[in-house]
Parts: C-alpha cells; structure tokens; sequence
C-alpha cells in the first residue's frame, strides 16, 4: 500500500521536478559533499589535521625571497579561462596567499591576465591581502592587467614579458591549454625559479618537464590550505581524502562484484557498473 | 598555390613576414618581435571585441530583446521573464562600471559572485557525472577474465596492471594520511613510477604534432610566399 | 678545448637546437624521397575498403537484385534503392573533414590522399563539415584541389558530377542521425547554395544506406564516438577513420573490436597510404620532417644525458 | 550571498527533468552571463587602454609599441563593426578559373570591402555543355582579411615555435637525475622510437604484428598512461568538487579577497 503510493508518487515526481535517472548523480554530490563538510566541521571544533608535504609549495618562499633579494619581479598567471572554471579559482586562492607572504618582501607582483573578470578578480584580492598585512601602499593595480584574450596572442605577450622583466620567479597556477610550454620555456630562458600546477592532465607533462617544481592535478587544489594553514580549508583537504576513500571503496567492491561474474556467470558486477551510468539527454 | 589577387599577395607577404619576425625571437628578443607582438596583441583585441559583438551580445540578446520589444503584445509569460532576466542581468553587469569610483568599488564585487555562482553551480554535477563516473564506470573491470570459458592471462594481467596503477596513483595523492611505513611508501613508489610513465609517454606523443605544425609553417613560406609570388608574376 | 666546446655549448644551446630543427623541417620539404615505409594494418585496411569500393557496390547490387527475385514485400522499396545503387556503379565514398586550422596541418594529408585515391578510381565522393565552423573553408580548399589535381577516369572533376561538398551544418549529433535517414532533411543545399535535388550526382545518393564507405578525419574527441554510434552501430556501414597521433590511442580499441575498417595514426597514417597507393606527397615529405626531428630530440635527450653523467662523475 | 545563491539554483536545475529548465534557462542564464561577462570586457579595455595610455603619456620605455596595440585594436575593432556597405570598397580583382585542359571553368570576383564581418559568396550557376560551371562574386571584408593575414599566421606561427621549445626542454630536462626522472625519459624514449617506423631501418623482432617499439608505446599508453590520467582525473574532479563546496559555503571566498 505505501509502497504503491510511494511508486505514484516518485513518478510524478520524476515528470515534474526530479529527474530519477539522475539519482546517481545526486548521491554522489551528497556523498561528497556530506565528507567534506563533516571534516570542515570537525576541523572547525578544533580537530587537528595532517598534512603532507607539497614539493612545490616549499619553495614557494624561496621563490619570493629570492626575487627580493634580486629586486626582480615574480610573475603568477592562472590561464586563459575565466572565473566558471574550478582550476582558476583555486589559482586566484593561492594568488591570495602569495600577495599576502610577498607583502612582506615588496617585491612586485606581475599578474598578466587573459580573461578581464579574472583580473578584476586578483585585483580585489591582491588588494585585499596586502591591506591585511598592513601594506596597502605596496598595491599596484597596474602590476595586474589584461592583456588579451587569445590563447597564443596572450603566450606570446608573456614571453615577451619574460624576456624583459627577467623574473627571479614565474607561477603558473590554473587552466592551460597549449601555451603551458610556450610560458615554461620562456620561462626557463629568463632563468627564472618556476612553479607550476594545473588540473588538465594533458598539459602536466610539459610543466614537468619544464618547470622547477609542478603541482600534479588535485595538489593543486589543496594548495591554498597548505600555504595557509588554516583549519577549515585543512578540513575541506580531509574531506577530499575521505570521498577518494569512498570511491576507491566502491571500485574495489565493484570489481570484485565483476570477478564473481565471470567466474560464476552472473551479473551483479554488471549491475553495479550501471549504478554509473548517466542518462544523456540527447 | 597562388594568390588570387593583389591583395592576396599583400597579405601573403605580410603574414610571412610577420611569421619570419616571430621567429627571429628564437634567436633574440628583438624589436621586429616587439612590434609583431603589439601588432598580434592589438590585433587580437579588436577581433575579440568584435567576436563577443558579432558573434555573442548581437545575435543572442541584443537581437532576440528588439524583436521582443516590437512585438511585445503578441509575447508569452516565457518570453517576459527572458527581457526581465536580461534587464537584471543588464544591471549586474554596470554594477562593474563602479570599479571606476573608488568608493562604490566593492559594488563590483556582486557581478564577480553572480558569474562565478552560475560557472560552479553548472559545473559540479557535471564535474560528478562526466569525470568521476565516467572514469569508475572505466575503470570497473574485473582481475579475472574468462574467455570461452579458459582463463584470459594477457587479459586478466592487463586488468591487474591497470588497476593497481589507479590505486597506487589515488592513493598517492592522500593528503592527510602519513606515509612514513614502508608498506605505504612503496604504493605511493609505485604510484609515482605510474604518473611518470605516463607523463614521459605524453610528452613524447605530442611531438609529433609540433613538428606537423611547424612544418606546415616551412610549407607555407615555401609554397605560398616564394613560389606563390613567382607565380604570380609569372616567373615559375 | 673540449671543455671550451662545453661551456660555449653550455650557453648557447638554444640557438644549436634551433637551427637544427630548421634544418629537420626544411630539407625535407624541398625532397621527395621514396620512403621504404610498410604500411601498417590499420591503415592498409582503410586503403583496402576504399579501393574496395566499386567492389562493394557490385555485391550490394547483386545483392539486391537477388533479394528482389525473390521476395515480394517491400518491392518499391527495394527497387528505388536499387535503381540509387546502380546509379553510381563505381560506388560511393562520404567523407567527413571535421578539423579546425591547429590541427590541418597533421589531417590534411589525410584527407587529401583519401580524396585522391577515390578520385584515381572514379568514385564519387559527398565531402561534409560536421564539427567547426572554422573548418568549412579549409576543408572546401582541400576537397577542390584533390579534385583539380587528380587526372581520373574523367579528366576532370567537377563538383556537383563527380563530388559534392556540403559544408557545415550546427548540431553534429542530429545531422549525422539525420543522414542516416536523409542527406537532404540534414543538408538542404551544398555549400555554394545549390538545393541537393538540383546536383545531378545526388540523385543516386539519399542517405548512408546509398554509401559504400564513410571516412571520418577529425581532430575532435568525442566526434568519432557519435561516427561509430550513427554509422556503425544503428546502420551498420563500413567506417574508417584518420586522426591525430595524439587522439589514436584512445581509439585503437574500436580497430580491435572491427568497429573500424581502418585508422590513419597522424602524418604517419597518411605516409603509409601514399604508400600503398604508389604516390608519394605531403604525407610522405612530411614524415621525413617527422623522422628526421624525431631522431634529432632522440639524440638530444641521449647528449643531455651523456652531458649529465660526465658531469657528475667529474664532481664525485 | 548571490553567489551561493546562484550556484544552488545552478547546482539543483540539473536533475530537474522539465524541458523547460533543462532547455531554456540554461539558454537564459548563458545569455544572462554573455550581458554580464560583456562589461568584464569594457574593464579589461579599460584596464589595457589604461596601462598603455600611462606608458604612452609617460613615454617609458617601448612607448611607441602600446601606440601600435591600441591602434591595431582601435582598427581591428571599428572595421569589424561597422556594416559593409557603409565603406568602401578598396580593392577589386577578376580571375579566371582555368582547368589542367585549358578549359575557363568560370570567372572568379573578389571585392574587398572596407568594414563588415563575414566573407559573403555569392554562387550563379551557369550550366553549359562541359556541366555545371560556378560564377562566384566573393566579397571580403577588410576585417576577414586581418584574420587570414594578421591573425591566423601570427597564432599558428606561435603555435609552432613549441616544436622549438619541447626539443630545448627535452634536451635541458629530460635527464636520469633520479628513478622517477629516469622512468619519464624511457617512457619518452620508447614512444618517441614507436611513432616513427624505426623497423624500416633497424631489424627488430615484431610482437602480435607490431614492430617492437611500437608494440611496447602501445603497453605504455594502454596501462600507465590511462592509469596515471584516470587517476589524476578522478582527484582533480574531486579537488574541484571541495574548492566549489568550499566557495559556495563561503569558506573561501576569492572575490572578497580571500577568507572573511
């Protein structure tokens, strides 16, 4: 009788405000969700946190200390993408964090951008932080700037850049596309200390290559909490672990599932494979 | 190839000059590179101002919105709310023009919040779906294969490599857990080994495209510029 | 004076590397050298279907007309398609340029000697743009010099006879569904505006069941698996496909499991099919810039390495 | 608060089901950030033209070089904008299309026009003995002759100097200083000997029909390199996901300036 109900019911909803097709979906965004904030909030009554060292981002403060020491600029672009893109954003985070630890060197912070709201964006921030860090002085919105939004006009414009300034320092901490060597090697040739980290898997190679130190794919992302020590984004870091622990959970059941197919020929490995399966509107 | 007419020809020779003075950067950076470069960037300002014109705001708002008001009698309640969101959206967007006075400059804070609001909104359950799914639903193959009954060894030990490579590759990227037994260390070791294999088979994947690249620029020097000029005057 | 050639290296190895790779990508594009490349399976199998063609077309005729003496239902069906079939007796190859400008430079020796090729054997060719605006330009370029360099049946070749370009059409998905059921629902007119009822050569052609062979160049991800769906799995014709290096690699498995007749891996793919069809060009002076850079960055990683040890043992 | 907003509603249309909110509002709110992101554009105008009008009032150093931007800019723009036919016309040409067998297969007219946007071609079809021949007037605004002559050899120009730039960078970093460093160059290696037909050449043994090298890029990109990407695409997606969550919470906020 409930059940009845319950049935007429989820399929009304289904025709008018949730697509059950996507109940998969909407799990998944719970779980994840559910572990990172259940860390955050853990962290936020004071539960202390771990966490392990990242390469890059020691020297991150040798990087600054040695443009100052120079009195040669440090450069930082996130890409060419604009503010909808993850990757950027976690860029523009870290971009916070270094304004605040250069403050202290005063040596100038260049940040050619390629998307203008993205600018606006690390104008604010930078702004902000050496406000906090009591050198509102040091600010200067010209050091921040866009130059152009095409990808290859942009490269060329920062290797242009490179070449001139000599930066003891180059960041290059968001989404890139093909340009990500053409930056590096400029880079490089102006003999400066580089730093790189992005999230697009095709593009690591070439900052490994190139690049003193890279951040590989999601160390990106747990950048900011590591540069900033601070208890909540520690937190949110924990929470990113737990959600990969579920995931590797749930792989493994699943393919054990699918080993006892095709040993005993049925077809729960099968079953759970299609958990994942996402209806495409076509 | 030749060029069709004298334009043509001006602009061959322009575009091979300017390529030939982007290459002269490789040697030094010099002013032919500079001026190339303000050329390039200027250029490429001007497109995309006309781009985000001719091909965005014109067509799909600025268009769509006159018609609309011509004709706002015959309109449905859809159509309504769209002008009324444009008219909102339009007022989000001058909120930045206050960047100009620096004391309303926080104002602009409100356009930067409503874009990035809309970009993570739409992201993350696609970010769910068509990354972390997709890439389980790959990766959920079983360790044991059975082929017509006999057991699959090339196809059961090619499952195990890729599987322990996922594994060793996630669990290397554990931020919060300290890997200081020796147990942990070789699995991040081996997730290590992964990523570089990886990563060097990338690299080298890509060059042949770069070379294609520069290639076509050699064959458009040689077969456009030279041997087009010389056709076109009639010397070849 | 070794060490003098070091530290002079040292310093201006930039400019040393620089030359050389000139030198890789210049020489080779004022030769043309025979090179003694096998072509491998899979592209052999893409030059096999298409030389197969006129093949083809015989059997599905025969085919047909066997299928006709015998059974009474369907009959004005069968005829008509029949009658579209026996139009094109060579057979008839569509052929989809779906590339952008960055990556030309690797498909379009692609596209150019897969033209060619149904060009030297008469087949009638329907060129189309499924993906990038950007690329119905170029692709109208390639398929009109295929057409005018290429010394065929006919002497000439002449759109809207002996081939048909398309152009570009938004909404890849439903176009390429919908030319499987119709050309003419997905593509009212060509390129120059000619309405397809209009183009003599169209006449025999009404969706993918009149064509005997699709081959799909792209640099696109995500294109190729909507070919294989509409193509392959809802209406089983033949399919082959050219890509970049990069993006072969993630298909190679539908070559496995014959989803494909064949694939074109890159400027390579396109060498080895000027070698199996005997007639070296862009493909082939391209991969000689490709092998000779490929050595050259072969032979730097070894000298930087060499340089390294020696260095370090110096130290030590 | 608009932001956590916006990314809610945003987050919950997507498993509403109606054709109305999966079609239409998306269409709405691309359109919403088309308005919204054109006036990002005017401050990033406003923020070039404000550095270069400093440099140029202040005549530091490469002055002359930001007139050239702005200029180049300024042209570019104001051409691309303006409608076709209120320009002139600055060049005119005929050519005639002659076939390998001396055949006129038609006469070609090209006109390029001052302003305007998009190259028009314009097809009569004559039909004679020899089949249908096209007479084809094309106009070409000056603003497509900027990309096909400024634009595109500039971007592919730059776009080939990374063929310079992966043989320095192989040559100054690709060396065995530690194991990771050393499995990176004999992944790089063995593939880089795969893709070119090292076999013509060299004598080596073929495993399953493919010549050893290549046999073994094959292994390479199949096991580690999908292992690696997966990976890397599953914690990256992850990452993504807590940055978003962190953002929409408000425990990061970029756009005030970091925390606070």
């Amino acid at each position: 009788m409930l059940g009845d109900v319950l049935t007429v019911w989820l399929q009304r909803c289904d025709a008018v405000v949730f697509d059950l097709d996507k109940l998969n979906v909407f799990v998944g965004l719970a779980l994840v969700g559910a572990a990172i904030m259940l860390c955050v909030s853990h962290a936020r009554r004071g539960g202390a946190v771990f966490i392990r060292a990242v390469p890059g981002l020691q020297a991150v403060d040798d990087a600054l200390g040695r443009a100052a020491e120079l009195g040669r600029p440090v450069v930082f672009t996130t890409g060419l993408y604009g503010v909808d893109d993850v990757a950027t954003l976690a860029g523009l985070n870290i971009l916070g964090h270094l304004a605040s630890r250069s403050a202290h060197y005063d040596s100038d912070l260049m940040v050619p951008c390629a998307n203008p709201v993205v600018m606006t964006v690390a104008q604010e921030l930078v702004k902000e932080r050496l406000t906090q860090a009591g050198y509102p002085e040091r600010y200067r919105a010209d050091n921040i700037y866009f130059i152009t939004d095409e990808q290859f006009a942009y490269a060329s414009a920062v290797c242009g850049l490179m070449q001139r300034e000599r930066p003891a320092a180059a960041f290059y901490l968001g989404s890139f596309a093909a340009e990500s060597l053409l930056l590096a090697e400029a880079g490089a040739g102006a003999g400066a200390i580089q730093v790189a980290g992005t999230a697009d898997v095709s593009q690591i190679p070439f900052f490994i290559v190139a690049c003193d130190y890279t951040l590989i794919g999601e160390e990106l992302f747990a950048a900011s909490a590591y540069l900033s020590r601070d208890a909540l984004l520690l937190g949110s870091v924990k929470g990113q672990d737990m959600a990969k622990v579920l995931i590797m959970a749930a792989l493994a059941a699943g393919v054990l599932l699918l080993c006892v197919d095709q040993l005993f020929g049925c077809h729960w490995g099968t079953w759970f494979a299609s958990l994942f399966t996402v209806t495409e509107a076509l | 190839m030749m060029p069709e007419s004298f334009m043509d020809l001006a602009g061959v020779w322009i575009a091979a000059l300017l390529s030939l003075c982007v290459f002269s950067f490789l040697f030094k950076d010099n002013i032919l590179f500079k001026i190339t470069e303000a050329i390039f960037v200027g250029v490429s300002v001007g497109y995309g101002i006309v781009l985000s014109w001719n091909a965005g705001l014109h067509p799909k708002v600025v268009v769509p919105f006159m018609e609309f008001i011509r004709n706002y009698h015959d309109k449905s309640r859809a159509d309504f709310f769209w002008a009324a969101y444009m008219v909102v959206s339009l007022g989000i967007g001058v909120l930045y023009l206050s960047r100009f006075s620096p004391r309303q400059a926080w104002l602009s804070r409100f356009p930067m919040a409503y874009l990035m609001g809309i970009g993570i909104g739409i992201g993350m359950p696609l970010t769910i779906q068509s990354f972390i799914f997709e890439q389980m639903r790959a990766t959920l193959i079983p360790i044991v294969v059975k082929t017509n009954g006999a057991l699959d060894w090339a196809a059961s030990l090619g499952n195990i490599a890729l599987l322990a490579g996922v594994f060793s590759v996630l669990y290397y990227f554990f931020f919060s857990v300290k890997k200081s037994d020796p147990v942990s260390q070789t699995v991040s070791r081996v997730g290590i080994a992964y990523l570089m294999l990886g990563f060097g088979a990338s690299f080298a994947l890509t060059v042949m495209a770069r070379i294609s690249l520069l290639s076509a620029r050699v064959q458009f020097l040689k077969d456009e510029w030279v041997e087009g000029t010389l056709r076109y005057f009639n010397l070849l | 004076m070794m060490t003098l050639v070091l530290r002079w290296f040292d310093c201006n190895y930039r400019r040393v590397i620089y030359v050389l790779v000139v030198l890789c990508v210049l020489v080779p594009a004022f030769l043309t050298v025979r090179l003694r490349i096998k072509p491998a399976g899979a592209t052999q199998g893409l030059y096999d279907a298409v030389e197969g063609i006129p093949a083809a077309r015989r059997a599905a005729i025969a085919k047909l007309e066997a299928e006709l003496t015998q059974s009474t239902n369907n009959h004005d069906k069968l005829t008509a398609h029949l009658q579209r079939l026996r139009m094109h007796t060579n057979g008839v190859l569509l052929i989809s340029l779906d590339f952008d400008p960055s990556s030309a430079p690797e498909l379009t020796p692609q596209a150019e000697i897969i033209l060619r090729h149904a060009f030297m054997r008469g087949i009638p060719v329907v060129a189309v743009v499924v993906s990038t605006p950007v690329g119905a330009q170029l692709a109208q370029s390639i398929v009109d010099r295929a057409a005018r360099e290429t010394q065929g049946r006919y002497d000439i070749k002449l759109a809207g006879r002996d081939y048909v370009y398309l152009g570009y059409r938004p909404g890849y998905f439903n176009l390429i569904l919908q030319m499987g059921e119709d050309i003419s629902r997905a593509y009212a007119t060509d390129y120059a505006g000619t309405p397809l009822h209009d183009l003599p050569m169209m006449q025999g052609i009404k969706n993918l069941n009149d064509i005997d062979l699709v081959a799909v160049v792209t640099g696109f991800v995500g294109v190729p698996e909507t070919w294989i769906q509409v193509v392959k799995t809802k209406y089983n014709r033949p399919l082959g496909m050219g890509m970049t290096a990069v993006s072969v690699a993630d298909y190679t498995p539908y070559l496995h499991s014959k989803q494909l007749v064949g694939l074109l891996p890159g400027m390579r793919g396109a060498a080895e099919y000027e070698m199996a069809l005997d007639a070296p060009g862009a493909g082939t002076r391209g991969m000689l810039a490709q092998l000779a850079s490929h050595v050259l960055i072969i032979v730097l990683i070894a000298l930087g390495n060499a340089l390294f040890f020696v260095q370090r043992r110096n130290r030590s | 608060m608009l932001c956590i907003g916006c990314g809610i509603i945003m987050l919950l249309q997507f498993f509403v089901p109606l054709e109305f909110v999966q079609r239409d509002m998306l269409q709405w709110v691309n359109d919403s950030a088309i308005v919204v992101a054109t006036f990002g554009l005017a401050i990033g105008l406003a923020s070039l033209v404000h550095v270069h009008s400093t440099r140029i009032r202040r005549r530091a150093r490469g002055w002359a070089l930001s007139v050239v931007t702005l200029a180049c800019a300024t042209v570019v723009a104001v051409i691309g904008l303006l409608k076709s036919d209120w320009g002139p016309v600055v060049a005119r040409s005929q050519r005639y299309d002659v076939l390998p067998n001396g055949v006129t297969a038609g006469v070609i007219e090209v006109t390029h026009t001052l302003f305007g946007y998009q190259t028009a071609t314009v097809f009569t079809n004559t039909v004679t003995a020899a089949g249908v021949v096209p007479l084809q007037h094309r106009s070409v605004p000056m603003f497509d002759w900027f990309y096909n002559y400024i634009m595109y050899p500039l971007m592919s120009t730059v776009f080939a100097l990374l063929a310079f730039y992966m043989m320095t960078a192989a040559y100054r970093a690709m060396r065995a200083k530690s194991w990771e460093a050393g499995l990176l160059l004999a992944a790089a290696l063995i593939v880089l000997l795969g893709q070119v037909p090292v076999d013509q050449f060299v004598r080596l043994p073929a495993i399953d029909g493919v010549s050893l090298f290549e046999w073994l890029k094959l292994k390479i990109l199949d096991y580690p390199n999908t292992a690696a990407k997966r990976s890397i695409i599953i914690g990256v997606a992850l990452g993504g996901l807590a940055t978003s969550i962190k953002i929409l919470t408000g425990i990061e906020k970029p756009y005030l300036g970091g925390r606070g």
